[in-house]
């Protein structure tokens, strides 16, 4: 789960990382307001989920106090990449002399949190990762012991050529950073940039802290800070049913179980000439309620012009899926053509209750498919 | 031979009394699976199906001389049963809850591995040795004793690839599990079937995310003395969106099919588009 | 560092322990008060820091509103091993089906924390370990993993006889238990006893807290519970001049470098027939104010017959000792007689020094003692 | 021979530029000790005594090759110190520093098994080998090259005894320190001693508080093949108060010297009671 640059600015905040005078508002006049108290210039920055805000016109630095809400008004309501900006944080200038990168994330190969810092700041970490490798300075970090001083230390050295007081000051940053990290399940944490100013000290100018979704349940605090209005409202019913659910732009809506099947079919959908509508996974126990509201969700997807049932049982039994598909023709009209494969457990008596309806059966997944983009009009 | 598990597997369902546990307890049971005994705190005494039950894994163990287990508990309770059964001395436990959160299994991981218990998953369906064991939840009657291996992130994926290893059957069947942080990767099972003689061929079930494949291929290119067959999961996958498994996530640019795939290529992985192309490049090789 | 059983309790009811209605008291007024809001009977107990307050008389059951005042004003002032009891708990009656030991230490042989519990509470666990060791139930901490749910769980399976819901709730209260011990740095935590209520549930009646000494400077919070008032106020001043002094019961006085040699050299002059007055450690270097300190302590003793200084220089310098001893000599009026034994780093400038002076050198240890007991007129 | 430590230990010191690391890193060298290098974060380049000091034990361990190191910074930042030592592959790492909380030692101590490191202390003098190295702070004219192995949970007691070997002299003198949780105890170095050809008397010299004395008894009963020593300080301290030391504390009725010296006779230790009756009772056993 991700939150805002001011959300985590404000966890930041809480932990004694040190972050730039600044105030999150909602509408022009609020911001005029948040300058006038912070004093100009200010940077003016779209708070929204995704990133390359500042590519697409997102951030602004404004130098007068009478610019301040015709740039507000700008970028308030701005859509950048699907999303509209609802709010925006208007801040300090910093007086920068440089900037770093630092971040925490989850080593999937050592199986252990790992702080990552760089001198190259204000990169997205992956280019620096791709074409300088070399800048990147690496620390595991044992889940026992945590974060520890001598690491921080270590790294601040490298990062800041050998200068102890600020490599002492990164060390404190890192060590809170890896405090939040831990004690809220974060996926990831980064200060991108940290900067340091003119007067020797660090600042966090720019903040990113996504939640591990697994451990949403303990962390209530975690959860209030979820901005719905951010969110595809068909992917949150479909959780809210036990579905996973990803809506893509294609026409062959895919009903799977398992998400590495949903993905192996949407990629044969694509191999066969056709383009998948969605990512659909039923999860492990599937009752014939979900595949109602799985059907429902793909279907009030106006470019779907057919659908595939692609289920393998083991834990789900192929009838509940039949018994599901009935119950959801019965109940929405659904005028496009439906293409089952159901293989596995209970496979048999689930052919049999499709068998005279007008749900178009196949033996493999590959023929299934073909019928199916077939069905869909083929690639176009 | 066969790799993890075989008919001498001693296995504990820990969570029997639970729905899920005492059906699969059941299931594996019937399989031939040598399930011992089950533990559910509180039960200690009752069977399941004609399995005793315990109320510890230290007294199950004791008792019974189980080597394994299987978790059968809700995901917040996952990592005190994993943390429980390699206190009590099992060598591998097979975790299926999917949910657990990362930083436990980084944790439970490292105590799993100070003393020498295997993780396999969590988010996982377990193992399967055709006609030997099954320390799992796959359907059965999709696997038939044979010579190839097959390691998989996925669950039903894994199924739909062992369906279509054709006559040649399989030696093992093994998913991994699809969280970020799991107790068994594609490389540990890689250097088992690269040991193990029952198996001559080894496909190798990947999809997005993470770069548990490129360490994979990596090791083959280097070590690996059979044929490998390698499929990806994912191509039509738009970065940064979770495909279900948390661990199925493109992010920044890492992670993604064509990485992945030439990887395989660079590696002399035969790389499978479709499940059914499996059957005839098995035949041009073995 | 102790702390009284009504502070423990006060951790215990923030760490979500369940402990009984109870209020401290100072004064049979404010007893009367709180016995009236908690419902008689209550149990008045005194707050002394050293066990054995019962078999003292420190603790009163009162069945009668009227019989309150009375019984507290015999426990308040009363003198318990040398302590004057200054404040009682006036707690309720629970209804006990059944006594229970619970506690955390840290095992010096595995070094790492152990869960200990033992169907026989009320009695010092020590006593249970020494009679009826298969009694206590013991689990050894992963300090990485902390207390596990199924250790606790396992615990209390077999405290319980395998009633699972008790065994829960016993796991609960031992992981809170823990997570006090780990996060105040505890080098002792105990409930005796743990009660079971006649409705099934567990409650602390007693609560037993020792703080690490060693880890004092990062918890105000603990170094806020001190009770000045029960220290021997020479053992504090001692400790604030780097000293370690522990008052004795002897006539010959002792100046030592390092704790080991300082008990041997007690142990030595009760070998030759006399008493320690006092245990004093002058630590690693030594200035010689800390040598005017140590001397003018050991002196307040009137018991002081005689003054031994037997010291080992290694960082400590025998000079440096010297030097102390005669500006103490020169600043108090030392009325008893000095031997000292020096040796090691600088004992030559050392003696030298103390040549010509009335301090009775000696060339060893056991000469040094031989005549600072004789001085001390020997065992009497 | 000698134990732990002898001329080819290669040793850091970590503070070096501290008042007391200076003082000692230069007494160490002057005994002739391997010191090759020092460690004080923001300070690498300079040199103190002629030894180069590095910003890192790191880095000083890359460039000088070192094995061990002895740690000279407060109590609060000691056990920093002991983690970035068993980090950068030390096999030894003295702590003189007294006052580190004991759950902080549990945890380090932790760490540094599972690195393969070996600690000494906290709260300790250090080793030495006479004629060899020191690792310490102990003052080296009071120790003389022979055959005598003492290990001791004091200090200055050490040397007392030490200097109490008479004509013997010692093979290697260790303080394992006097707090509750120690890196190395009793038994280990007495494992040690008893390999040690040099060795060929052992002098044990504990304290109350603890049980390790009692341990280090009955391993010497089962196992030890040389004459062991025992002095026990602290017959005369009341229970319940702390004699300096933080392990030093008669607790329920355990720890007491009269457990420990009948630990000792049950284990066929010849007690001693005044560190002066050593030199006699070595000459009758030699």
């Amino acid at each position: 789960m991700k939150v805002h640059e001011y959300q985590a600015k404000e966890i930041f905040e809480q932990a004694g990382i040190p972050v730039p005078r600044e105030v999150v508002c909602a509408t022009p006049a609020e911001c005029a307001a948040a300058a006038r108290a912070i004093g100009l210039p200010v940077v003016i920055k779209a708070q929204v989920l995704v990133g390359g805000r500042g590519k697409a016109g997102g951030v602004k630095r404004v130098e007068k106090q009478e610019q301040v809400e015709a740039a507000a008004g700008q970028i308030l309501g701005m859509d950048i990449k699907g999303l509209r900006v609802e709010k925006v944080l208007v801040a300090e200038c910093a007086d920068i002399a440089k900037e770093y990168y630092v971040g925490i994330i989850v080593d999937r190969v050592g199986r252990k949190p790992v702080l990552m810092a760089s001198a190259a700041g204000g990169v997205e970490i992956e280019q620096v990762a791709r074409e300088t490798p070399e800048k990147i300075v690496k620390v595991e970090i044992d889940p026992a012991a945590g974060l520890l001083g001598f690491q921080g230390r270590n790294v601040g050295m490298a990062l800041f050529d050998g200068d102890a007081k600020l490599a002492r000051s990164f060390a404190g940053i890192a060590a809170r950073l890896y405090r939040v990290f831990a004690s809220r399940d974060c996926s990831l944490i980064e200060i991108n940039p940290l900067v340091r100013l003119g007067d020797g000290s660090l600042l966090a100018l720019d903040a990113k802290v996504n939640f591990d979704d697994n451990a949403l349940f303990r962390h209530p605090d975690n959860e209030a800070m979820r901005d719905r209005a951010a969110e595809e409202p068909k992917e949150v019913e479909a959780k809210e049913a036990g579905l996973s659910y990803i809506k893509l732009e294609g026409n062959v809506g895919c009903v799977v179980n398992g998400a590495g099947l949903a993905m192996a079919t949407m990629d044969l959908i694509k191999r066969y000439g056709g383009e998948p509508a969605n990512f659909l996974d039923v999860g492990g126990s599937s009752s014939p309620d979900k595949m109602v509201t799985a059907m429902r969700i793909i279907l009030s997807d106006p470019n779907v012009k057919a659908i595939l049932v692609n289920i393998f049982g083991g834990i789900t039994r192929c009838d509940d899926i039949a018994t599901g598909l009935l119950a959801a023709k019965k109940q929405a009209d659904i005028r496009v053509p439906v293409v089952a494969r159901l293989t596995g457990t209970n496979a048999e008596p689930a052919r049999a209750l499709l068998e005279g309806t007008d749900v178009t059966p196949a033996a493999t997944m590959a023929e299934a498919v073909k019928k199916a983009v077939e069905l869909a009009g083929g690639g176009k | 031979m066969s790799i993890l598990i075989d008919e001498k597997t001693r296995v504990l369902v820990q969570g029997i009394t639970g729905r899920d546990g005492a059906f699969h307890a059941q299931a594996m049971k019937s399989y031939g699976t040598q399930v011992v005994g089950g533990v559910t705190p509180g039960k200690g005494g009752q069977s399941v199906e004609g399995i005793p039950v315990f109320d510890s894994v230290a007294e199950a163990a004791r008792a019974t001389g189980a080597d394994a287990s299987i978790i059968f508990v809700p995901a917040a309770f996952a990592t005190d049963a994993m943390y429980e059964a390699a206190d009590g001395g099992l060598k591998l436990v097979v975790c299926v809850a999917e949910g657990v959160p990362t930083l436990d299994m980084v944790r439970v991981l490292e105590y799993c591995r100070g003393r020498g218990t295997r993780v396999l998953g969590p988010n996982c369906p377990g193992a399967i040795s055709p006609g030997k064991a099954k320390v799992g939840i796959m359907p059965a009657a999709s696997f038939a004793r044979g010579c190839v291996g097959v390691v998989s992130r996925s669950g039903t994926l894994t199924y739909e690839i062992a369906a279509n290893t054709g006559d040649f059957g399989q030696s093992t069947v093994i998913g991994i599990g699809g969280d970020p942080v799991i107790g068994t990767s594609f490389l540990d099972c890689l250097e088992l079937f690269n040991a193990d003689p029952e198996t001559r061929a080894i496909v190798l079930v990947g999809e997005i995310g993470g770069t548990d494949e490129e360490r994979a291929a990596d090791w083959v290119k280097r070590n690996c003395r059979k044929p490998v067959f390698g499929f990806i999961a994912g191509q039509t996958a738009p970065p940064g969106k979770r495909m279900g498994h948390a661990g199925a996530i493109i992010s920044g640019g890492t992670g993604t099919a064509p990485e992945k795939i030439a990887a395989f290529e660079a590696a002399g992985i035969e790389v499978i588009y479709e499940p059914q192309e499996l059957p005839g490049r098995l035949a041009a090789k073995l």
